[in-house]
């Protein structure tokens, strides 16, 4: 009965909060660039504009185009489950299991890129062959990431790791810290932030992630949005709850949770901005450099297992 | 129930193979069907046979032929015989389904019938390998298998490039019956019986020889990397629904020796399972990483044969490790996760196989640059192919996640366990392994992504239409095993007695199912209903034609840069000029060649040289009568002078 | 039971007087001579059966000078079977010499004289009990093959003869020697000197293991010529290539199979010695280099009858091997070896011999779409070298497995080395066969009509093998069993 | 006893005559000259073998005596004049592998490494050291003999080779232990056999194949009318 509830919170409050999260990066880096920026709620508006507009399909597209977007939003949705925002339930069967909630996203990843090649474009095409190629090298460096966590808080499942963060302060301890920066640098990387790709433009050669959805109008670009929206926030949730688990509860009493909706909707735009100045601060980096970048991020996760074997 | 199902298998098959060769020549389509029919039929015995004896968990033990007092073929079906009997029996007779009209196709009357004949005598050897009790009949019924696959590769035998892959086939399978051998017969030396039971008071060094020896010998079976030339060389050049056969099963029986021989034979020693590791995961890193830059269809599927192969070894090493560190339950896991990576392997990759035998029928092609837009065409041969490159992907709700997953877990369950040493080992190997499954994911976007969506890249594609129900019901029934054994695996294990620490793929499913639901919902409630078809966005280019599209060589091509020193690509160009000054350029063409590195630096050379070698020792005898007496005089000197001084 | 003995020589005299006799012309001739022949062989077959059931092992003919024993009998039995099939089959092959002109007609009476007196020499050979007799015997046998392989009309035929006799004779020679040393070493051990296998056998514990040793080498010598133990086989390849295929049969088949049989005979007494190791590391060494040079002399082939002797070459490097190792069930396999070796050999050289008269040639290159205008020969060929190679369902497989078995008792690297030499030869089999089979060309060729007398005794041939193969015989079982108690091992 | 110092001086000159023919017989050229050699070869053996009937009455030693002077003394060498008759071949000049020099010096070290290697066993069997040295020559002209085939171009010098070996081992037996009479006699009767196929094919060797074939015929008429 507990996970019932914990289930319908967890996803009606991931689906809010995301959009948030969306548009206040988007004004935190006009701020930086000097401009006022879009209103906080103009992801939801541009959401309901979207949802009204007619499809337009491709005439080479094929029923991948269509059952896409669904398959994207339902991955992610149940991804969600796995990372528990506000309230800690009693484990069920292996839900919150580290593997799983990757490969959830993998799944959500394959199929955009499929969609990416169904409509014929030359950009679909490069999109989800970089989208591919950059989430293949990225891989080891996420699965390791999540190891040296698993190995520093002994578990391999997240609901248990958010529980053990809650009991002891997890903020001193070094090892921490070091898995954190490797997840902050797959955050980046994940959500296709600036140094990987932009998300904003639309130009041919710059875009990856955009490119796979270029081909997409009405209720199912809105659907990919949301899940993208979504993704972010889990990928956010995840350092932060490790690190600063304070407004987590355990059991599901309406105030507790309350308090940690608005305590987590805090630090999730925390580092909303964090990532906001981060973004500004760099340019979007060369294609066959970014291998670098990921090395960096599994630099710090060996130096984690380093420094756990060490202790 | 058993011992009647098992013997009437044991006599059909031999039965089906010589009324076949005996009426090779004259027999038309109809007889060839009911042979077709009843192989399907035997198929099934043994199925049903293996899946009672699995069930039963007794071992099942039959003598039904006895050569002489020393050599006698019988047969003891345990838990671990009955799991790889029930796997190839199920591949067998989904591909027995398919090949009802897959025959048809290729080669003239009396070619079929050959093939339909030898293919029985190959199901049946690989069965029998698996359900021996003595290395005698292990070894009797592997050669067969051998030379009856030989016999299958060689169908096609116009081809120069089936008669290329055909002999070294043959090499690299004898080559592994000397392995085989070497290590039965030093077993049979120490122990001195021929049946297989623990080997109890062999030193270590003698163990170790053993093993590896036997180890070899298994790998070149099954296509793990130093020796995996032969496995995309035979799987492209045999009819499709061989190769299904001979990637999904025969590659399993060496696999089935390896546990055969690592579980119960020998008590495994913690190196023994380091060396399997490190063959594993380089044999699926590079197995997957030359599956990129692959666009023969078949050769691909072939690669990722290796690279799955590569998997279940990993599992395999760890289990070994862990057994011989004494963690009972982290060792029942990772060789569960290999067993369970293989049954998934022989049904999507039998599947994949299938499936692509129907494009090739179809487009006439092999090259996948050459395909494209075939989902509308063929739109259940490409569903088919979505659930195989889904599953072979490891992508959550199907089979091969779990599998997979299950590896994931004794990996990451390992770190709080073992040594510091064999810590640094796993996270690398688990880095590597991570790395393997990622890349598969990408190849089989390129797969799909180039075969069947967008619009046909060439004049066979635009004209291919879907291949007929048998096929498709072959496949079918891989697709659904893949479904069912994915989405309840966590329920099979729970009756089979193995609790596992896995996520159960039905609530997950479950979970997705309701979510899938309420989008739909509301979509259908708030989203406006109209859809429009217009012409993909090309930057304002109105005439949208399949050159615009991206290529296999293209999608694959940033990963051949990342990876460029694994593949050495060397870029070749040669130019003709008008003049000779060289200033008026004519025309010229440039490639990119991928190094063939086991081939030009491991293969060749090793041939070459026994070549020139037996070309010098041909040489010496081609000669006349005075020195054929000079050999005998040298030769007499020599003996006298060894008997003077030995005697 | 002097009787039998005399059966086999006044068979052998009628049909020889018979023969002597003035002859019908051409094709009239072959035939009747031919049947003659037949009957000859099938007489021997019937005889040799009757003393395999009746006759007790250990009896004396002829003053203890010809005796019979298991091993005897067994080894009879193998060459009149042999030897009756090849005088079917030569009825249709001799024929289609004649026609094609590489055999005259006035050749057929001394073809048919030697083929005949060959059959009689290699029956006393194995009857013989004395050493010495034997040994003339194999002389005898190295003459009349000479002839045969002679009778062909082509020069190179003489050259091969004569190398095959100069080879032979020259380490026969050192054998005699070998005699010589045995008969002295037994005179003085044992009082009076003897050469009969059945007084060497029981006074084999009292000689003196160094000279016996030196003797055992120097008869060694010359029966690994007669059998094709490497330094000494170069004559083999040449000789099976040049004459016709039905002389290569009993060449292969039979020939070396006396050779053999001598050896056998040799080690049996030197077992008894105190110095047999020294002897088995001398027969496994130049066992291994047997196989050694033929598989590695296999890949550049391009004469399918060269092809198949180095395959027999290989064969007899294996027996010794098996000889050398010396515990019973290596030398009960090596018996079983010799029967399923003969009688692949036999299939083999059939089907080369069909092949060379559809393209008159032996080299691999002319055979163009072979299947299709031979496809028994192919096919004979096919399955001939898929046994010879020890491929399961044929019996060369279970007598391979079984001796290696015995050699990873005596010493695991010999084994490795054996091992990867068969691996060898599988792939130049392979490797020619595939290149072979699969010739394609357009231009027409004539198809070589084989007739019935040619095609029964392959068929025979290829049931027996694949029964042997798969079904091991209790009677054939107890023979073997009894000739290696026979033999002391 | 002085007697039996005389007999082995006598024998050990034998000795020194027949040593000296297998020299002649490796250097010789011209055929008849070799046929010459060869039979005074025999000679010599024959007469070693009466001396040692002389010395212990063993009747076959008289017997082979007399078989070496009828058969290799007389009938071989006619056989041989008149093969080389027909075959009208002077002289066999080219040498392969080793000139006369160098088989001379390997046959006067294969002589040594006999002698070295099987003194100690032939001693156990043949009792003093004469018969040791006569079993000695008897192999060494045996290899020589076999020197002789792989280093002269024709046939017919090989033919010659062959023989001497035969009478190297003939040597070897009169030493060691002689053989039954009657085994001696089909080993001489053998070895006519082996010359005359030898001869025929050396003949077919040098002349067409139809000449050779209707040779090879006449041949076994006569054998047939016998």
């Amino acid at each position: 009965m507990d996970f019932v509830v914990y289930t319908l919170i967890n996803t009606i409050f991931v689906l809010l909060i995301s959009p948030l999260f969306m548009s206040l990066i988007k004004k935190v880096k006009a701020f930086v660039q000097g401009r006022r920026g879009p209103p906080l709620l103009q992801t939801y508006f541009m959401m309901g504009k979207l949802l009204k507009k007619e499809r337009v399909y491709s005439a080479n597209t094929s029923l991948v185009m269509r059952i896409t977007p669904y398959i994207e939003i339902i991955f992610i949705l149940v991804a969600s489950l796995s990372v528990p925002l506000v309230f800690i339930p009693q484990p069920v069967a292996g839900i919150g299991n580290v593997i799983l909630f990757l490969y959830l996203m993998v799944v959500a990843k394959f199929f955009m890129a499929l969609a990416g090649l169904d409509a014929g474009s030359t950009f679909g095409g490069m999109g989800s062959s970089r989208e591919m190629t950059f989430s293949a090298i990225v891989e080891p460096v996420v699965i390791v990431a999540f190891a040296a966590m698993g190995l520093v808080l002994k578990t391999a499942n997240l609901h248990q790791m958010f529980g053990i963060s809650l009991e002891s302060a997890l903020i001193t301890n070094p090892a921490v810290l070091l898995t954190s920066v490797s997840l902050f640098i797959i955050l980046i990387v994940e959500t296709s932030r600036i140094p990987v790709d932009n998300p904003e433009t639309h130009l041919e050669l710059t875009m990856i992630h955009e490119a796979m959805i270029l081909e997409y109008s009405g209720p199912d670009l809105a659907l990919m949005e949301i899940s993208h929206a979504v993704k972010q926030t889990l990928l956010i949730a995840i350092p932060v709850n490790i690190l600063v688990p304070w407004g987590l509860t355990a059991s599901p009493t309406v105030p507790g949770v309350l308090l940690a909706m608005i305590s987590f909707a805090l630090k999730g735009s925390l580092v909303a901005v964090i990532i906001g100045f981060f973004e500004s601060m760099f340019a979007k980096s060369r294609l066959f450099r970014l291998p670098g970048l990921f090395m960096l991020a599994l630099f710090f996760s060996f130096s984690t297992i380093l420094f756990e074997l060490l202790s | 129930m058993q011992t009647n199902l098992f013997l009437a298998g044991l006599i059909l098959y031999p039965a089906i193979t010589i009324a076949a060769l005996a009426t090779s020549s004259k027999a038309k389509m109809f007889f060839r069907q009911t042979i077709l029919w009843l192989i399907l039929l035997a198929n099934l015995m043994f199925l049903v046979f293996s899946v009672i004896t699995f069930i039963s968990g007794r071992t099942f033990y039959i003598t039904p032929y006895q050569l002489t007092a020393s050599l006698q073929f019988d047969f003891a079906v345990d838990r671990l015989g009955a799991f790889f009997m029930g796997t190839t029996s199920l591949v067998a007779v989904s591909v027995s389904c398919y090949s009802l009209r897959y025959v048809e196709h290729s080669g003239t009357d009396a070619g079929k019938n050959v093939m339909a004949a030898i293919t029985s005598l190959f199901i049946l050897s690989m069965l029998l390998v698996i359900a021996s009790a003595n290395t005698f009949s292990f070894l009797f019924w592997w050669e067969i298998m051998s030379i009856a696959s030989f016999f299958l590769v060689m169908h096609e035998r116009d081809k120069s490039e089936t008669r290329k892959s055909a002999l070294f086939y043959l090499i690299m399978t004898q080559m592994s019956t000397v392995f085989l051998m070497f290590g039965f017969l030093a077993i049979y030396a120490v122990t001195g019986s021929f049946n297989i039971q623990p080997v109890s008071g062999i030193s270590l060094p003698l163990a170790s020889a053993i093993f590896l020896s036997l180890f070899i010998g298994f790998i070149i079976k099954a296509g793990v990397m130093p020796f995996h030339k032969w496995l995309p060389y035979a799987h492209s050049a045999s009819p499709s629904n061989i190769s299904a056969l001979m990637s999904g099963v025969m590659i399993k029986v060496a696999i089935y020796g390896i546990v055969r021989y690592l579980m119960i034979v020998f008590s495994p020693v913690w190196w023994w399972g380091l060396i399997i590791l490190v063959f594993g995961t380089f044999s699926a890193l590079l197995g997957v990483i030359y599956a990129l830059k692959e666009h023969d269809l078949k050769k691909l599927l072939a690669y990722h044969s290796i690279e799955n192969i590569g998997i279940i070894l990993i599992g395999i090493g760890l289990y070994a490790i862990f057994r011989s560190y004494g963690l009972q339950d982290l060792a029942t896991l990772s060789l569960l996760g290999g067993l369970f990576h293989t049954f998934n392997h022989a049904m999507f990759k039998s599947l994949l196989f299938l499936t692509a035998g129907s494009v090739v029928n179809a487009t006439g092609t092999r090259n996948i640059e050459e395909m494209g837009g075939l989902l509308k065409t063929m739109p259940y041969t490409g569903v088919l192919f979505l659930v195989g490159s889904v599953a072979i992907a490891a992508l959550p709700p199907l089979n091969g996640f779990v599998s997979e997953l299950m590896i994931f877990q004794s990996f990451l369950q390992s770190f709080t366990v073992v040594g510091p040493l064999l810590k640094i080992v796993m996270f690398a190997g688990l880095a590597l392994f991570a790395l393997t499954s990622a890349l598969a994911a990408a190849c089989f976007v390129k797969a799909f992504g180039i075969v069947f969506l967008a619009m046909p890249r060439s004049e066979a594609a635009r004209k291919a239409t879907e291949v007929s129900p048998y096929m498709l019901f072959g496949s079918a029934i891989l697709a659904v095993c893949c479904i069912f054994s994915g989405i309840f695996s966590y329920q099979i294990f729970m009756a089979l007695g193995y609790n596992l620490a896995i996520p159960d793929m039905m609530l997950i499913g479950l979970l997705l199912l309701i979510a899938l639901i309420t989008v739909w919902l509301a979509v259908r409630v708030f989203a406006n209903r109209k859809t429009r078809i217009s012409e993909t966005w090309g930057c304002g280019l109105t005439s949208q034609n399949s050159r615009m599209e991206y290529t296999a060589s293209g999608f694959s091509e940033p990963i051949l840069t990342i990876f460029r020193p694994v593949y050495r690509t060397n870029k070749w160009s040669e130019r003709w000029f008008f003049d000779a000054g060289n200033s008026l350029f004519k025309n010229g063409h440039a490639a990119i060649r991928t190094f063939k590195l086991f081939e030009e630096k491991i293969y060749l050379p090793v041939a070459r040289f026994v070549q020139r070698f037996s070309l010098y020792v041909a040489n010496l005898q081609d000669v006349d009568l005075d020195t054929y007496i000079l050999y005998s005089f040298i030769a007499i000197i020599v003996l006298v002078l060894t008997m003077g001084w030995l005697v | 039971m002097d009787l039998i003995l005399f059966a086999y020589i006044a068979a052998g005299v009628l049909i020889l007087s018979l023969m002597g006799r003035s002859l019908p012309e051409a094709s009239g001739r072959n035939s009747f001579l031919n049947t003659l022949t037949i009957i000859h062989s099938a007489i021997y077959l019937i005889i040799s059966t009757v003393i395999l059931v009746f006759v007790p092992s250990g009896t004396f003919y002829f003053n203890r000078y010809l005796f019979v024993d298991s091993l005897v009998t067994y080894e009879i039995v193998i060459a009149s079977a042999i030897f009756l099939l090849s005088a079917c089959y030569a009825r249709g092959y001799v024929r289609s010499l004649l026609e094609a002109g590489e055999i005259k007609a006035r050749e057929l009476r001394l073809f048919y004289i030697a083929f005949n007196l060959l059959l009689l020499t290699v029956i006393f050979a194995f009857l013989c009990n004395n050493l010495a007799l034997f040994w003339i015997l194999l002389e005898l046998t190295t003459i009349l093959s000479a002839v045969l392989i002679v009778t062909l009309n082509a020069k190179e035929n003489i050259l091969a003869a004569l190398k095959y006799v100069f080879t032979a004779s020259t380490a026969m020679l050192f054998s005699i020697i070998g005699l010589i040393v045995l008969f002295a070493v037994t005179s003085r051990a044992a009082g009076s000197g003897t050469l009969n296998w059945d007084v060497l056998m029981r006074e084999a514990n009292i000689l003196p293991p160094q000279l016996f040793t030196l003797s055992f080498i120097f008869i060694f010598i010359g029966f690994a010529a007669k059998a094709g133990i490497v330094p000494f086989h170069m004559w083999l390849p040449q000789a099976h290539a040049k004459a016709p295929s039905v002389i290569s049969v009993l060449l292969s088949a039979v020939l070396l199979n006396i050779g053999a049989y001598g050896i056998l005979r040799m080690y049996a007494v030197a077992h008894k010695t105190t110095s047999s190791h020294i002897i088995s590391i001398v027969l496994i060494v130049f066992g291994i280099l047997s196989i050694a040079v033929a598989a590695l002399s296999m890949l550049p082939r391009g004469n399918v009858k060269k092809l198949i002797a180095f395959s027999s070459i290989e064969h007899m490097g294996l027996i010794m091997v098996g000889i050398g190792i010396g515990t019973p069930v290596a030398i009960f396999w090596v018996l079983f070896h010799t029967l399923a070796h003969a009688l692949v050999k036999t299939q083999l050289f059939f089907s080369a011999g069909i092949l060379h008269q559809q393209y008159g040639s032996n080299q691999f290159d002319e055979m163009k779409n072979a299947l299709t205008l031979q496809p028994l020969a192919s096919w004979g060929l096919i399955t001939g070298s898929i046994a010879i190679i020890g491929v399961p369902l044929f019996p060369v497989f279970l007598s391979k497995l079984n001796i290696l078995t015995q050699l990873a008792g005596y010493s695991l690297p010999a084994l490795l080395i054996v091992l990867v030499l068969f691996l060898v030869v599988a792939g130049a089999f392979a490797a020619i066969l595939i290149r072979t089979f699969t010739q394609k060309s357009e231009s027409k060729y004539r198809t070589y009509r084989t007739s019935a007398s040619m095609t029964i005794p392959m068929l025979v041939l290829f049931a027996a093998i694949l029964l042997l193969g798969v079904y091991f015989p209790d009677g054939l079982h107890r023979i073997l069993d009894n000739i290696v108690d026979g033999l002391g091992f | 006893m002085t007697e039996t110092i005389v007999f082995s001086n006598i024998v050990k000159i034998l000795f020194v005559f027949v040593l000296g023919t297998a020299a002649l017989v490796i250097t010789r050229r011209t055929l008849s000259s070799l046929f010459t050699i060869y039979s005074i070869q025999s000679w010599f053996i024959a007469i070693i073998a009466m001396i040692l009937y002389l010395n212990n009455h063993a009747v076959t030693l008289l017997l082979i005596a007399l078989l070496t002077v009828a058969s290799k003394a007389i009938v071989i060498p006619a056989v041989l004049r008149r093969i080389q008759f027909s075959m009208n071949i002077k002289r066999d000049l080219e040498f392969r592998y080793l000139t006369p020099i160098g088989s001379l010096l390997v046959s006067a070290v294969l002589v040594f490494l006999v002698y070295r290697l099987f003194s100690q066993y032939l001693l156990t069997i043949s009792g003093d050291s004469l018969l040791l040295f006569g079993a000695v020559i008897g192999i060494s002209l045996t290899l020589m003999g076999m020197l002789v085939i792989f280093t002269r171009r024709k046939i017919i010098t090989k033919i010659l080779g062959y023989l001497t070996m035969e009478n190297g081992v003939l040597l070897f037996s009169l030493f060691i232990a002689e053989l039954p009479f009657i085994v001696e006699v089909l080993i001489v009767i053998d070895l006519i056999m082996l010359i005359v196929l030898a001869a025929i094919l050396a003949f077919g060797i040098d002349s067409t194949v139809e000449v050779f074939h209707e040779k090879l015929n006449s041949f076994t008429n006569w054998f047939r009318d016998e």
